[in-house]
C-alpha cells in the first residue's frame, strides 16, 4: 500500500541545463526522479541515502516508475518530479477551458517498487501502442 | 411546425482516418438561419469542417418533417419560431450549436461540443448529455437546458470582455466546471449538481443558485447573487458575514456580501450559503 | 544608401487625367489639371504614347494623406492589443488574395493598419512615441505594415542624460546625445511626452510644469526649452514634438500656453514651427474639476492665431469604445481610477514609460461631449489651417478610421448641429461649437490632412503632401464632385477611394486594396561634431555600465530592422 | 574569431547581453563571463540532428524508422503533409526568432491552421489575466534602479532564471539601490522550501493550491479589511500576512514577480488576476509592480509577432480565413487532448517531453514534422524531422526578454544547418506550388 501525496512537477538547474540534450544520462539521472520529505520516504520503506530506490507513482492519467530522492525542502504530503516526460506521464491534461494542463495539485499514490525506470526511447515508444 | 433532423454520419464523428476528430462547426444550422428552406437547400447550407467548407447534406443525414416556413427573408426568420432543429448522431466534436440562435428550438440527443447557445438571444435548446465548456458563452436571452454536467466558462464571457450572460436562463442538471457564470450581467443559472472553482467569478448581476457543493464562490463579485445550498469549501477570505436569514426554501442562510477585494464601494455580491 | 529609393518605385508611367486636383502646397485649389508620373515619381510629361491611364473626371484628386501623429507600431500599441482581444474580434476580415488577415477596430493589427489608412487615401504616417531601449519593436512593427511610408519619434525627455544636461545647461551635449538617440534608433524627431511628469511616475509621483522632477532637480519647463534649442543645434524637418503637461486635467491650458511661451525666442535652423504640440484637445481644458469643466479651445486658438512659432494637431474625439494609450504613465493611471478598466503600465528605465487602458467616449456624458466640441472648435478657430492637423491621436481620442467623420463635420454646419442635438446639453453650454458657423472647403481639408502635415515634418522637401514635379506618386481619387455638400456623401467617399495610389501603383481601386508594396522607413541622421560625441559617450557609457539593463553594443538598431530605408541627413547648425 | 563579448544568451527569458564567448576554429570553446550554469550549457552546444530524415511507414500502422534525406524532399514531405491536412496545428515558436516566427503565421494563414506556442503551457494564463485586468509592469533596469521590496511568488529563479537575481533584482545594485540587497528586501511565496526561499527575509509556505485565496487575504489587508480575513488562510497565519502587507506598504518600489507555480495550479489565470490585483491594490499605497517570469528566451516575442499579426497572442485559429482566438480550446494541449487536429508541425519546442501523457498519445498517432536543432523525446514519434541552426549561436535575429525588450541575437558561428526562418519559408513555398497545381487541376 502506498502513500497519498499532492503531485507536482517544476524545473531544475540540471534539468534546465539539458533541455537541448534530452536523450543522455544526465537528463534521464535528474528528471526521472520523485523528490519528497524524509517521513515520506521513510514511510514508504525507502531507506536514507538509498541511491537506488524506486518509486511507482500512479495518478488517474498513468502510472510512472521513477527514482526516490530525498529532499528536506519538500514538506510532507508533496511529491515533486522535474517537468520533463516522466512527471508527465501521470499529469492530467485536463485545461478547465484555459489551455493550461494540471501540471502541479494533482492528486497521487506513491509506492516503493523494484521495477526499472523507463528511458526516454522506451517511454515514447508506449504512446505509439 | 418543421422538424429538421440533422444525423451527423458515423465518417464524420469517426474521425480522418479514425484518428483525428476534427470538430464540425454548426453555427450555420439554428432554426433562425434554416427557416423557411426546403430539404435540398438545407443540404445545400455550408457547413465549416476544419479547414474548409462542407454541404450540410454531405456531413449529416438530413430529414425535414411538416410544413416547411412561408416565406423568405425576414418573413422566414419570423416563422423561426415554428422550426425545430434536432441534432442526433455522435455530437461530442460538433461545436457552436445553436450559436446566436434567435427563435425557434433545438435539441441535441447526446454529448455537444463547445460553444452550445454561445451569443443566444431567444428560443430553447435542450441539451441530452453534457455540454463542453462554453455553454451560453454572452447568452442574452432565451433557455439552455443541459441534462447532463455543463463544461468551464458556462455562460462566461469572451476573453477580455467585461460581460457575460446578460439574460436568459440555464439549467444543469448534473455539475458545472470552473468560472460558471463569469462576469454575469443578468438572466438566472441553477446548478442542480456541484460548481467547480470560481463559480460567479467578477459577477455583476443576476442570480446563480447551486443544489450541491462549491468551491470559492463569488469571488471579485460586484454585484447579483449566489446561493449555494451544498457546502462551500475555500470561502473567499475577503467576505463580510452580515446576517442569518431564512431562504425561500426555509432553510437556514448566511448572508455575505463581497468582495470586499474589490473596495467596499464596489463590493455589492451577495452570496447565501446553507 | 541613397536619398529617395527609387528601386521601390513602380516602374512604368501613369496618367491621371480629367480630376479636380487639390494640392495645397502648390497653390492649386481644385483645378482640372492631369497629374504626370512615372517610375514612382510626378513628371512635367510623359514620353510613352500608350501609358496606363486613369480618367478622374469630375472627381477629387490629392496627393496621400500624411498623418502627422498616430501610434500605429510599437510596445504599447501592441500591449493594447495582446490585452484587447475583445477589441480584436470587432475587425476581423477574411484574407484574401492580395490582402493578409484583418482584426481589430481601435487596435487593429499590422496589416488591417495599412490597408485602412491606404483606402482613406494616406501613404504616410508617423508613430508618435518610440521607447528608444524598444526601439527594434517599433520598427518590427513598422515593416510588418503594408503600404505605408512610415517614420518613428524617438522619446527623449524622461531620458535621465537629457535631465543631467539640462541641469547643467550644456546645451552642445545635448545635442550630440540627441544626435546619438536619433541615430541609434533610427529615428525621426525629438519627441516630448509629459516630460520629467514620467520619471517621477517611476515613483508613482506626477510632476506639473515648474515642479522639480524628484531626484533630477530640474523642470519640466528647463527640459522643454532645452530640447527646442538642441533640436535647433541640426536643421532637422521637424520641430520638438510635444505632450504637453497635464493632459486631461481640467485647467491646463494655462500650462499648455506656458509652454508655447517657452519657447517663443528659441530661433529655428529651417523655415517652420519651433513647437508642434500634439492632440491639443486633450491640453485646452478649462474649469477647476470635472464638474465645472469648460473648453477653453478659444485660448488655445487665440494663442496660435497670435503667433507664428507654433502648431498643432487637434486629437479630435471620435464617440464610442477605443484604447488610450500613452507614455504619459500617470495620466493612464488616473483615467484607470476613473473608470475601473483593465490597466497595463510599462516604466522603461532611465528613458520613458507608458500606461494603456480602455475607454468609452458617451455622447450622453458632459464630459466626453465638451471633449468631443474641443477638437473640432480647434480646427474652426485656428484661423491659418497650415497650422493645424487632422489627427485623433489614434488611438487615444478615437480611431483613425474616424477621420472621414471629422472631414465631414469640419465641412458641415448641418452635421455638427445634428450631432450637437443628439449630444449631453452641456455641449450647448460649456463648449464654442455650436456657435461656430466655419465650414471648411476641399482645399483646407487638404491642407490639414497633406500639405500642413507634410510641412510641419519637413517631408515636403523630400517628396511627401504634395504634387509637384519630383513629389512621389502618392495619390488620392476620391468618389465625390468638388461640389458636394452632403455630409454622408463626404464621409463615405473620404472612407474608401476610388484610387490609391502609392509611388506610382494603383494600391486601391473602388475601396478594394488591390495591392501591398512595402513602404519606406523615413530617419534622420544629425551631422554631430565628433569632439562633442566623444565627450557625450563617457557619460553615456556610464550609464549603460552601471544602470541599464541592456549592453551599450547591443542598445542600437541594426540595420536589418530597416529594410527599406530612407535617410534624410541634417547638419549642424550650431 | 577569437574572443567575442556582447554575446546574447538565447536560454531562457532573461536573455543576458553581457556574456563573453571565445571562438576557435569556427567553434564555442569557452564561456569565459557572464552567462550562468544553464546558458553556458546552451552556448557550448550539445549533440545534434544530424541530417534531414522522414519515417518510412512499413506495414499496417506499426511505424519504421527514420530515413536520412535531403532538405529538399524533407520540405516537400512537410509540405504534403501540411497541405493536405483538413486541420493542422503548427506549435512552438518559442525558442526561435521573430523573423521565423512571422514567416510561421503566414504558413498558418495559407493553410488555415491552428497557431499555438509554448506560453499555452508556460504564461499563457498570464495572458489571460492580462486580457482580464491588465498589467502594471516595468521594465527590468527599472527594478534593478529602484526596487527595495522582491517578492518571488511560485517561482524559483535559483533553479530555473539563475542571473535573474544578480542581473536585474535583488542582489543588483542600481541608481537608488547602490547598496545591493543590504537595503532590499525578499519575500518569496511557494509550497516548497526552494533554494530562493532560503534567501528570504520572509518565506510565506502556502498550501498546494490555494494562491487565490492569500492574494484575495492581501488585497482585503492591503484596502484596510482586517476584521473579515479569517485568522488563516490557505496554510498561512493572518499575523504573517499582515506582516508581508507592512512590507509592501512600506516600501519604496515594490516588485512581484510570479511563475509557473502559480500558472500550473488549481485556479490557473485567475491565480495571476488575483496577482495583478494585489500589485493594483499595492499601487494605492506606494509603487508596486509584477511580472511574469518568462521560460523560453522568445515566448515574448512570438507572443508579441502573433499578436502585431493576427490580433491575437496564441492559440489562434485560422481554419476559416480569419483570426478566431480561444486558449483553451485552440491551445495544443486542448487540441490534441480533444484528437482534433490531424497533422502538426512542431518548432523549437518540444510537446513529446513537455504536454501531458494524455496529449503526446494523440500526437504520436498523427503525422508530426518537427523543426528543431536537437533531438528530443519528440523526435522519437516525428515522420518528418528537419535539422535547424541553432540561434544565437549559428544565427541572428530578433527576440523578446520577458519584459518585453527586443535584444538581437548574434551569430557567433558558421553552419552548414539553414535557419528555422528559411526551412518554414520554404516549406511555405512548396504548399503554395501545391495549392497551386490543385487549383489548377480543379479548374
Amino acid at each position: 500500500m502506498g502513500t497519498k501525496v499532492n503531485l507536482i512537477s517544476g524545473r531544475t538547474i540540471v534539468q534546465g541545463q539539458n533541455l537541448d540534450n534530452k536523450l543522455s544520462e544526465k537528463y534521464f539521472d535528474e528528471v526521472a526522479t520523485c523528490e519528497m520529505s524524509k517521513e515520506d520516504l521513510e514511510r514508504l520503506g525507502v531507506a536514507a541515502g538509498d541511491s537506488a530506490a524506486r518509486v511507482k507513482v500512479r495518478t488517474s492519467f498513468g502510472e510512472v516508475v521513477v527514482k526516490a530522492k530525498e529532499n528536506a525542502g519538500t514538506p510532507a504530503g508533496i511529491a515533486f518530479i522535474p517537468m520533463g516526460p516522466w512527471a508527465n506521464a501521470v499529469v492530467s491534461g485536463e485545461t478547465h477551458g484555459a489551455g493550461m494542463p494540471s501540471y502541479k495539485g494533482i492528486d497521487a499514490e506513491v509506492e516503493k517498487t523494484e521495477e526499472e525506470v523507463l528511458r526516454v526511447k522506451e517511454l515514447m515508444q508506449t504512446y505509439k501502442e | 411546425m418543421q422538424t429538421i433532423k440533422l444525423r451527423l454520419k458515423d465518417e464524420v464523428s469517426g474521425g480522418v482516418g479514425g484518428v483525428a476528430r476534427v470538430p464540425v462547426e454548426a453555427d450555420s444550422l439554428t432554426p433562425d438561419k434554416l427557416a423557411g428552406k426546403s430539404e435540398a437547400e438545407i443540404k445545400a447550407v455550408k457547413v465549416w469542417w476544419g479547414n474548409r467548407e462542407e454541404k450540410t447534406g454531405d456531413l449529416f443525414e438530413v430529414s425535414v418533417e411538416g410544413e416547411e416556413g412561408e416565406g423568405e427573408g425576414e418573413e422566414a426568420a419570423a416563422s423561426a419560431d415554428e422550426v425545430k432543429v434536432v441534432f442526433e448522431g455522435d455530437l461530442s466534436r460538433v461545436k457552436h450549436i445553436g450559436d446566436g440562435m434567435k427563435a425557434g428550438e433545438i435539441e441535441a440527443n447526446g454529448d455537444v461540443d463547445m460553444h452550445c447557445g454561445a451569443m443566444m438571444q431567444g428560443g430553447k435548446i435542450t441539451v441530452r448529455g453534457n455540454a463542453d465548456c462554453w455553454a451560453g458563452r454572452e447568452m442574452k436571452g432565451g433557455e439552455l437546458v443541459i441534462e447532463g454536467d455543463a463544461g468551464a466558462n458556462l455562460c462566461a464571457m469572451y476573453r477580455g470582455e467585461m460581460t457575460g450572460m446578460t439574460g436568459g436562463k440555464v439549467v444543469v442538471g448534473g455539475n458545472a466546471d470552473e468560472c460558471a457564470g463569469q462576469y454575469m450581467a443578468g438572466g438566472e443559472i441553477l446548478i442542480k449538481g456541484n460548481a467547480g472553482m470560481l463559480a460567479g467569478l467578477n459577477m455583476q448581476g443576476g442570480k446563480i443558485t447551486i443544489e450541491g457543493d462549491a468551491v470559492m464562490p463569488g469571488a471579485d463579485m460586484t454585484g447579483g447573487e449566489i446561493t449555494v445550498k451544498g457546502k462551500v469549501l475555500d470561502r473567499m477570505p475577503s467576505f463580510r458575514l452580515v446576517e442569518t436569514t431564512v431562504g425561500e426554501d426555509g432553510g437556514e442562510y448566511k448572508k455575505y456580501i463581497g468582495d470586499l477585494a474589490m473596495t467596499e464601494r464596489k463590493a455589492k455580491g451577495v452570496l447565501f450559503v446553507k | 544608401m541613397a536619398e529617395g529609393g527609387v528601386s521601390k518605385m513602380a516602374e512604368g508611367e501613369l496618367l491621371i487625367k480629367n480630376g479636380v486636383v487639390f494640392d495645397p502646397i502648390n497653390g492649386v485649389k481644385g483645378e482640372k489639371k492631369e497629374i504626370c508620373i512615372r517610375d514612382g515619381k510626378v513628371v512635367a510629361e510623359l514620353k510613352s504614347p500608350n501609358v496606363k491611364v486613369i480618367d478622374a473626371e469630375g472627381r477629387v484628386v490629392m496627393p496621400g494623406g500624411v498623418d502627422i501623429h498616430s501610434h500605429i507600431a510599437g510596445g504599447k500599441v501592441n500591449s493594447g492589443r495582446l490585452f484587447r482581444p475583445e477589441d480584436g474580434r470587432k475587425g476581423v476580415a477574411v484574407r484574401t488574395k492580395v490582402c493578409r488577415v484583418q482584426s481589430g477596430y481601435s487596435v487593429p493589427n499590422t496589416f488591417a493598419t495599412g490597408y485602412r489608412y491606404a483606402k482613406m487615401g494616406y501613404t504616410f504616417v508617423m508613430e508618435a512615441a518610440m521607447p528608444p531601449l524598444a526601439a527594434r519593436h517599433t520598427h518590427e512593427e513598422l515593416v510588418d505594415i503594408p503600404i505605408l511610408d512610415n517614420a518613428a519619434l524617438p522619446l527623449i525627455d524622461n531620458n535621465w542624460m537629457t535631465m543631467d544636461y539640462v541641469k547643467t545647461g550644456d546645451t552642445d551635449l545635448l545635442a550630440a546625445y540627441v544626435a546619438w538617440i536619433m541615430k541609434a534608433t533610427k529615428g525621426f524627431g525629438v519627441k516630448i511626452v509629459n516630460p520629467g511628469g514620467t520619471e517621477a511616475w517611476g515613483w508613482g509621483k506626477n510632476c506639473g510644469l515648474t515642479d522639480a522632477v524628484p531626484t533630477f532637480d530640474v523642470t519640466p519647463a528647463e527640459i522643454i526649452k532645452g530640447l527646442a534649442e538642441a533640436n535647433e543645434r541640426f536643421e532637422m524637418p521637424h520641430s520638438i514634438h510635444v505632450h504637453t503637461n497635464m493632459l486631461g486635467h481640467p485647467g491646463n491650458f494655462e500650462v499648455t500656453k506656458a509652454t508655447y511661451d517657452l519657447v517663443k525666442g528659441v530661433k529655428t535652423a529651417k523655415d517652420r514651427q519651433v513647437i508642434h504640440t500634439t492632440h491639443t484637445q486633450f491640453h485646452s481644458y478649462g474649469g477647476t474639476n470635472w464638474g465645472d469643466f469648460v473648453s477653453k479651445a478659444d485660448a488655445i486658438s487665440d494663442y496660435i492665431n497670435q503667433n507664428e512659432h507654433a502648431t498643432i494637431d487637434i486629437g479630435s474625439v471620435i464617440l464610442g469604445d477605443t484604447t488610450t494609450m500613452t507614455a504619459d504613465g500617470p495620466m493612464e493611471y488616473s483615467l484607470h481610477q476613473l473608470t475601473g478598466r483593465k490597466w497595463t503600465n510599462h516604466d522603461v528605465e532611465l528613458e520613458t514609460g507608458s500606461g494603456i487602458t480602455p475607454f468609452l467616449y458617451s455622447g450622453k456624458v458632459s464630459v466626453h461631449t465638451i471633449q468631443w466640441a474641443i477638437g473640432q472648435e480647434l480646427a474652426l478657430l485656428v484661423k491659418d489651417p497650415w497650422k493645424v492637423a487632422l489627427t485623433t491621436d489614434h488611438p487615444n481620442a478615437g480611431p483613425f478610421i474616424g477621420y472621414p467623420i471629422l472631414i465631414s463635420m469640419l465641412m458641415s454646419k448641418k452635421r455638427r448641429d445634428e450631432a450637437a442635438e443628439e449630444m449631453h446639453s452641456a455641449i450647448f453650454k460649456r463648449a464654442a461649437l455650436p456657435s461656430i458657423d466655419r465650414e471648411y472647403d476641399l482645399n483646407e481639408i487638404a491642407i490639414i490632412t497633406r500639405g500642413m502635415t507634410a510641412k510641419a515634418l519637413g517631408l515636403h522637401e523630400h517628396g511627401k503632401g504634395h504634387l509637384g514635379v519630383g513629389a512621389d506618386a502618392d495619390v488620392a481619387i476620391y468618389d465625390i464632385s468638388p461640389e458636394e455638400r452632403d455630409a454622408g456623401k463626404i464621409q463615405k467617399a473620404f472612407l474608401n477611394t476610388k484610387y490609391t495610389i502609392k509611388g506610382g501603383e494603383v494600391v486601391v481601386k473602388d475601396g478594394e486594396v488591390v495591392a501591398t508594396p512595402a513602404g519606406k522607413t523615413y530617419f534622420v541622421t544629425p551631422e554631430c561634431d565628433e569632439g562633442l560625441t566623444e565627450e557625450m559617450l563617457v557619460k553615456l557609457k556610464d550609464k549603460f555600465e552601471h544602470y541599464y539593463s541592456v549592453n551599450f553594443n547591443n542598445y542600437p538598431v541594426q540595420d536589418a530592422y530597416v529594410p527599406n530605408p530612407y535617410e534624410i541627413k541634417a547638419s549642424w547648425s550650431g | 574569431m577569437g574572443e567575442v563579448t556582447d554575446v546574447v544568451c538565447s536560454l531562457c527569458g532573461c536573455v543576458c547581453d553581457d556574456i563573453v564567448v571565445e571562438v576557435e576554429d569556427n567553434e564555442v570553446k569557452k564561456v569565459k563571463k557572464g552567462a550562468c550554469a544553464v546558458g553556458k550549457s546552451k552556448l557550448m552546444g550539445h549533440g545534434r540532428i544530424k541530417s534531414p530524415a522522414v519515417r518510412e511507414r512499413k506495414g499496417e500502422g506499426e511505424s519504421g524508422e527514420l530515413r536520412e534525406c535531403s532538405y529538399d524532399e524533407a520540405i516537400k514531405k512537410a509540405a504534403e503533409i501540411l497541405a493536405a491536412a483538413r486541420r493542422p496545428l503548427l506549435y512552438g515558436w518559442s525558442s526561435t526568432v521573430c523573423e521565423a516566427d512571422k514567416v510561421g503565421v503566414e504558413l498558418a494563414e495559407e493553410i488555415g491552421a491552428v497557431i499555438d506556442n509554448t506560453a499555452s503551457v508556460c504564461h499563457g494564463p498570464s495572458v489571460l489575466a492580462i486580457q482580464d485586468v491588465g498589467l502594471p509592469s516595468c521594465t527590468l533596469g527599472e527594478v534593478k534602479n529602484r526596487a527595495d521590496l522582491v517578492i518571488y511568488w511560485g517561482a524559483n529563479p535559483a533553479a530555473a532564471h539563475a542571473n535573474h537575481m544578480k542581473r536585474y533584482s535583488f542582489i543588483s545594485k542600481g541608481f537608488w539601490t547602490a547598496e545591493g540587497k543590504k537595503a532590499k528586501k525578499l519575500v518569496v511565496v511557494d509550497v516548497r522550501k526552494t533554494a530562493t526561499a532560503k534567501m528570504a527575509d520572509v518565506f510565506l509556505q502556502i498550501e498546494q493550491g490555494k494562491d487565490y485565496l492569500v492574494f484575495s487575504a492581501l488585497r482585503a489587508l492591503l484596502y484596510g479589511y482586517e476584521d473579515v480575513v479569517p485568522d488563516e488562510v490557505g496554510g498561512v497565519s493572518k499575523e504573517e500576512l499582515l506582516e508581508v502587507v507592512k512590507m509592501m506598504k512600506e516600501a519604496k518600489f515594490g516588485m512581484t514577480f510570479f511563475g509557473m507555480g502559480v500558472t500550473h495550479t488549481g485556479g490557473r489565470h485567475n491565480n495571476i488576476v488575483n496577482a495583478i490585483q494585489m500589485t493594483r491594490a499595492a499601487h494605492t499605497h506606494t509603487k508596486f509592480s509584477i511580472m511574469p517570469m518568462r521560460g523560453h528566451y522568445n515566448v515574448a516575442g512570438i507572443n508579441q509577432v502573433c499578436t502585431w499579426e493576427t490580433g491575437f497572442p496564441f492559440a489562434v485559429d485560422l481554419s476559416r480565413g480569419y483570426p478566431w482566438y480561444n486558449p483553451g480550446e485552440l491551445s495544443a494541449t486542448d487540441l490534441l487532448i480533444r484528437r482534433e487536429c490531424d497533422a502538426a508541425l512542431i518548432i523549437a519546442s518540444d510537446p513529446g517531453a513537455h504536454f501531458p501523457g494524455e496529449s503526446v498519445r494523440h500526437l504520436a498517432k498523427i503525422p508530426v514534422i518537427q523543426i528543431d536543432p536537437f533531438p528530443n523525446p519528440t523526435t522519437e514519434f516525428a515522420d518528418v524531422v528537419i535539422p535547424a541552426a541553432v540561434s544565437g549561436v549559428e544565427a541572428e535575429g530578433n527576440v523578446y526578454r520577458m519584459d518585453n525588450i527586443p535584444i538581437r541575437l548574434r551569430k557567433l558561428v558558421e553552419t552548414e544547418y539553414l535557419a528555422d526562418e528559411e526551412i518554414v519559408e520554404r516549406i511555405l513555398q512548396e504548399v503554395r506550388a501545391i495549392k497551386e497545381k490543385e487549383g489548377k487541376e480543379g479548374e
